[in-house]
């Protein structure tokens, strides 16, 4: 990087940081200038009834973003977490208005890209919570049998935890950046449940390792690896959108057969550098290291993700 | 109940079902003869990657046979399980195909029925119970989404102010009681009546329905979800009004 | 018959006690306890080495493991007061009195312990202070001391973390005192050596490193935009118009700012060259950006930090290396550097009063100095000439004729008007002088005095109280860059208002700076990666700063 | 919870044709700002629910300087926030009105 690559980039808006980005300017930037329109926007001021409960401020949209405009041209529904606020968690509003888009998905046969950004259930509605997740689960799949192509996007502060990694399993497919962390409990969960033997949350390079972007998609649970860059994750969505693989039973054999195989290659490795190594990657243990160009030729040497099978 | 019980209840004339190492597959026969397809997951187990991969197959194995019978799920859980070796095997696309794996053989004609009955959590709760088209409970079964005890730690609430506040509300303290009011469960049952005549009313009413997932609407029916269900109507009708 | 070698004496009888523990200089780690029962006697005057960085984290274990029968009223004389087993050895009654420095991580406890009369302080100085008094009325009797490794001889290598040991050894070793070194590991042959051998008694293999805190690491990613605009004010309204080349920063998140604009505000600014080329200052991460753009010529560092190790090595033109290519630090080196041959030390602060007098002394909390009063007071002996002391001298004094004029170091207080938890930077009345009423202290801790300090930056805007004339043009001018805080919103807006004519307030506007364009994308690198990136991979954080 | 609401009369109408725009978000030390062009004149009001309870004269301050400072005639402020400082309050005022005028994004 040169002083004046660094230069330049402040005034590029694709350049600009996934991670670093709120919900609305993702969607903004990932989207054909200008064309999102928003559905229940800020202006409504729909909040959740639930956290004035607790005494907590709430947030316009709910950390929900919701709407339609155009990627490259072709229309499209959108959803993006606020991962910064409540810590991107699924809670009644927030959930019932992607549970809503993945409907309407389904009705109107549009595809759908989702920014996650999130921690999981919000602990203050988390019976709401809890029922959305299940409910865009069951909406998503169901736009999906009706061959409708459901894009996630991992690469934000909060990661996609809980629930929402289950939601994003059920995507046809996913762009994760190193940044983004996929996983179900996370990792002062397991450290709180189960000691700091099982997991030392304060390693860091072990919850990436064990959790992070890199990692998922040398194991098949990302298709595409992305640059940190609001530009890199557009052009991951436009190529995913490309292809649309849908639901059937056939692919559901296909990722059992999958998930088996994972298992049986990969069940008896301590650490994620066992996988690697496992994987034929000689130097394990430079993988976290790499830069963003580095990894993803290693990714494509290493193994074939686009599998349908998902 | 117990499990014995409940199988018994629902298969008077016996049944293959059987468990092992905590996953429970089989097949009995309904009222009228027909197959009734069960897995489940009991003893409170935990359901990790192998659990997982387990009870999907079984899924997509009847999926594969003959019959369009419906599958009852039991449930007597504990959480997903927590640990290094599933979450670095990626426990999220294993709890979500066991929920793909449900939902498609729902959509296929196999209708999906859960009956929870002991204990369910966090992400085994979503990937088991509530992948069901209908879920069932029984008196005493105990939904727990967020335990108290963590949720007093996070909001730094005293545990008896939680409990004083989940008297107004049933979104975010545990039991069945408030996961029904939030539209989760569909019916309880009684324990008294013969369970296989409960759910063969069920299965008769499911088959006339259209497999429409109304959770919401029943959350607001009983009060337990305001505005989940009008929320999600209202982005349908402008995502249809923005075309 | 005079007796003149009593000291020379008892070290020989100490050693001789030790030495049953020992073969040749070396004693196995299971018998450090009984090694320091041995040689140390009740009362002495005992340096445990550790200061805001390295520890001798296994002496001091041994210590409080000690037998308080046998170890106590022992007068602890060190930089750092930093592990829990610092104020242990207090609490087991092995010692009774203090004379230290610096108590970042353990500032409430010790606070706690002195409200308690458990500690019998003596003073809480800066870094050279304390050095300074090791030579003259604070001679050690024992140190124990910290290094990488040692050889059959005793021999250290202390390596990129030197930091306090020369100093601590010096004293103690030629002034009849015995010392003890942890080592990481005994070797045949030394990368180099940093003490030599007859200056070290005894030798611990401890088995595994000295713990170092990475106290001078800064993630980028949790710089706010306000933090960037105090950067951006800084460096157009102080850096430039001065052309400060040779200074020393703090470990905050507002110089961290600036150091990650130089290669892009700075740029652009035209300020390559001219500013920021000479250092006193720990091998912060945040300056790998602008060294990597050749803004800086070299670099003295008090110690090291954790993960630059590489890095320094493979930049050896700008910091200084010894033959093996390591960093060798010297805290005393580099904070008489920073006294005297820095023209700014800029820094952040907890509590500013209306003199401008600055504490990080808040109630419950006793942090101690450290070396920030070293680089953040005006040097009274400096000699040389420089560009911006004299301007500096010169606002301060312009009545005075030129040859006569003594310059002024800038001292520049920067930070936001509110900290964290919404706490008010700007005070009536610092928190330090009630804790001097409570302990009864001569003095108050106060960090920086008001006569020191040149410059105030927020992001409000710079004071400068050079070109204050009398106390209530300074109490307006500091109440002029307050902002909200009481004290700023008790301002006279009319006297602010011709202090900004006069130049003494510069607004962001006065200073053609728009707070909106403070914006993260100005910082070289946004994350830890990012400076990874720009290290060509030489830099490697320590885990907890990775999100990777 | 604490709910603040003051109303001023702005110098000048403020200019742009954007109806809406929102800036920031609600975490802590942040607050999310929602413009919209709503009222007539010169009117300008800003209603603040804040985490933070007790800053009412702060607030008050803030909110002055801001108006007096941009010309934000025919607007009205919303804001949640988790217990921001002042500076970023008036950052983000700052740049609520911005993204109003249109000029960046």
């Amino acid at each position: 990087m040169s002083a004046a690559s660094a230069a330049t980039r402040i005034d590029d808006a694709l350049a600009q940081s996934w991670y670093e980005a709120s919900a609305r300017q993702r969607v903004d930037a990932l989207l054909d200038r200008g064309s999102f329109v928003e559905f229940i926007g800020p202006e409504r001021r729909e909040t959740s009834p639930h956290l004035p409960l607790f005494d907590l401020p709430e947030q316009f949209d709910d950390g929900m973003i919701v709407g339609r405009g155009r990627l490259d041209g072709a229309s499209i529904l959108i959803a993006a977490q606020e991962g910064r606020f409540m810590g991107g968690a699924f809670g009644e509003v927030h959930g019932a208005k992607l549970t809503g888009l993945l409907r309407a998905a389904r009705e109107l046969r549009t595809p759908v890209v989702i920014a996650f950004d999130t921690g999981g259930v919000r602990l203050q509605e988390a019976n709401a919570g809890e029922m959305a997740i299940a409910e865009i689960m069951r909406a998503l799949l169901e736009a999906r049998l009706a061959a409708v192509n459901v894009i996630g996007l991992v690469g934000g502060r909060a990661g996609c935890y809980g629930g929402g990694g289950l939601i994003a399993a059920c995507c046809s497919a996913l762009a994760v950046s190193e940044q983004g962390r996929i996983s179900v409990s996370g990792p002062e969960v397991i450290e709180t449940n189960r000691g700091v033997e099982e997991f030392d949350s304060k390693d860091r390079a072990l919850v990436w390792r064990t959790m992070g972007g890199k990692h998922r998609r040398l194991i098949g649970g990302a298709e595409i690896f992305v640059d940190d860059t609001v530009a890199s994750f557009r052009a991951a969505a436009i190529a995913l959108l490309a292809r649309a693989p849908a639901l059937t039973r056939a692919m559901l054999v296909a990722e059992q057969a999958r998930l088996e195989t994972r298992l049986d290659a990969f069940g008896d490795c301590a650490d994620a550098l066992d996988i690697w190594r496992r994987l034929g990657i000689a130097d394990a243990a430079s993988v976290p290291a790499m830069s963003y160009g580095e990894f993803d030729a290693l990714g494509a040497r290493i193994t074939e993700v686009i599998h349908d099978a998902r | 109940m117990t499990l014995a019980e409940i199988l018994a209840s629902l298969f008077p004339r016996g049944s293959s079902v059987v468990v092992e190492d905590g996953l429970i597959h089989g097949q009995g026969r309904r009222v009228d003869g027909s197959p009734l397809h069960v897995i489940g997951v009991c003893e409170r187990s935990a359901v990790g990657i192998d659990e997982a991969a387990k009870l999907a197959r079984h899924v997509l194995e009847i999926i594969a046979g003959e019959d369009s019978a419906p599958i009852l799920v039991l449930i007597d859980s504990d959480s997903q399980r927590m640990s290094k070796r599933d979450e670095m095997l990626g426990l999220n696309e294993f709890l979500a195909h066991l929920a793909k794996c449900l939902i498609l053989a729902d959509v296929l004609g196999h209708a999906t029925i859960g009956l929870l009955y002991g204990h369910t959590a966090a992400g085994a709760f979503i990937a088991t119970a509530l992948a069901t088209r209908t879920l069932l409970a029984l008196p005493g079964a105990e939904p727990v989404v967020m335990d108290l005890p963590s949720m007093a730690r996070v909001t730094k609430l005293p545990i008896e102010t939680l409990q004083a506040m989940a008297k107004t509300t049933p979104v975010f303290a545990p039991g069945l009681a408030n996961l029904a009011q939030t539209g989760a469960v569909a019916a309880t049952l009684d324990p008294q009546r013969s369970l296989a005549a409960q759910v063969e009313e069920i299965l008769v009413a499911n088959a006339r329905e259209a497999g429409k997932d109304e959770r919401d609407v029943l959350g607001k029916r009983r009060n337990g979800r305001t505005k989940a269900a009008d929320i999600a109507l209202r982005v349908q009708e402008l995502a249809r009004a923005s075309t | 018959m005079s007796d003149w070698d009593k000291g020379r004496r008892a070290r020989a009888a100490r050693i001789a006690a030790g030495a049953r523990f020992a073969q040749g200089k070396r004693v196995d780690a299971r018998d450090a306890t009984a090694l320091l029962e041995a040689v140390i006697q009740p009362g002495d005057r005992v340096c445990l080495e550790g200061d805001n960085q390295k520890q001798a984290d296994l002496l001091a274990a041994a210590l409080i493991a000690a037998d308080p029968a046998v170890l106590h009223d022992l007068h602890m004389v060190q930089s750092g007061v930093v592990l829990p087993e610092h104020l242990d050895v207090f609490e087991r009654g092995i010692a009774r009195r203090l004379d230290y420095a610096y108590s970042g991580p353990q500032s409430q406890r010790i606070a706690k312990l002195l409200f308690g009369g458990r500690i019998e302080l003596g003073a809480v100085h800066t870094y050279l202070e304390l050095f300074a008094r090791y030579f003259i009325d604070l001679t050690p009797q024992v140190a124990l001391i910290a290094a990488v490794s040692a050889d059959r001889n005793g021999n250290l290598y202390t390596g990129p973390n030197t930091e306090d040991t020369p100093t601590v050894v010096e004293a103690t070793a030629f002034k009849d005192g015995v010392v003890i070194a942890q080592v990481g590991e005994i070797v045949d042959e030394l990368p180099r050596v940093d003490i030599p051998g007859d200056q070290v008694h005894f030798v611990i293999d401890a088995g595994r490193p000295f713990f170092v805190e990475p106290l001078f690491t800064r993630d980028p990613g949790a710089i706010t935009e306000t933090q960037i605009l105090t950067a951006m004010l800084a460096l157009k309204g102080i850096y430039a118009p001065y052309g400060v080349r040779r200074l020393n920063h703090g470990i905050g998140f507002n110089t961290a700012a600036i150091e990650l604009l130089l290669p892009t505000y700075g740029e652009r600014l035209g300020l390559k060259g001219k500013v920021a080329s000479h250092w006193a200052l720990n091998p912060h991460p945040t300056l790998i950006p602008a060294i990597e753009s050749g803004w800086v010529e070299q670099i003295h560092c008090f110690g090291s930090e954790v993960g630059m190790d590489a890095y320094i090595r493979a930049r050896s033109d700008i910091y200084f290396t010894g033959a093996d290519g390591s960093l060798r630090s010297n805290r005393a080196f580099c904070q008489t550097a920073g006294l005297y041959a820095c023209d700014m030390f800029i820094g952040s602060t907890l509590q500013i009063d209306l003199a401008g007098h600055s504490s990080t002394v808040t109630t419950g909390r006793i942090a101690g100095f450290g070396g920030a009063p070293n680089m953040g007071s005006d040097a009274r002996g400096r000699r040389h000439p420089s560009e911006p002391w004299i301007k500096a001298g010169a606002e301060a004094d312009p009545g005075e004729k030129a040859a006569l004029r003594r310059g002024r170091k800038l001292v520049v207080q920067i930070g936001e008007t509110f900290g964290e938890k919404n706490t008010p930077m700007f005070v009536e009345k610092l928190d330090a002088l009630e804790l001097a009423e409570k302990l009864k202290l001569d003095l108050a801790p106060i960090m920086v005095y008001g006569d020191d300090v040149t410059h105030i930056v927020t992001e409000e805007g710079i004071a400068n109280l050079l070109l204050c004339r009398d106390a209530d043009e300074r109490e307006q001018a500091i109440r002029g860059v307050a902002g909200y805080t009481d004290v700023g919103r008790a301002r006279d807006k009319a006297f602010v208002q011709r202090l900004r004519e006069r130049g003494v307030i510069r607004r962001p506007e006065d200073l053609g700076i728009d707070p909106l364009d403070a914006d993260r994308r100005l910082l070289a690198a946004r994350s830890v990666k990012d400076l990874v990136h720009w290290s060509g991979g030489l830099y490697a954080p320590p885990s907890k700063f990775r999100n990777w | 919870m604490e709910h603040l609401n003051y109303k001023h009369t702005a110098r000048a109408r403020a200019t742009g044709e954007k109806k809406q725009a929102l800036v920031g978000v609600v975490a802590s030390g942040n607050l999310e700002v929602l413009v919209e062009r709503v009222l007539p004149g010169n009117e300008c009001e800003i209603d603040i629910r804040t985490a933070a309870e007790g800053f009412g004269e702060v607030w008050k301050e803030v909110v002055a300087d801001f108006v007096g400072r941009r010309s934000p005639g025919g607007l009205k402020f919303s804001i949640n926030d988790g217990g921001a400082r002042p500076d970023t309050v008036a950052l983000r005022l700052a740049q609520a009105a911005r993204a109003l005028e249109g000029d960046g994004t």
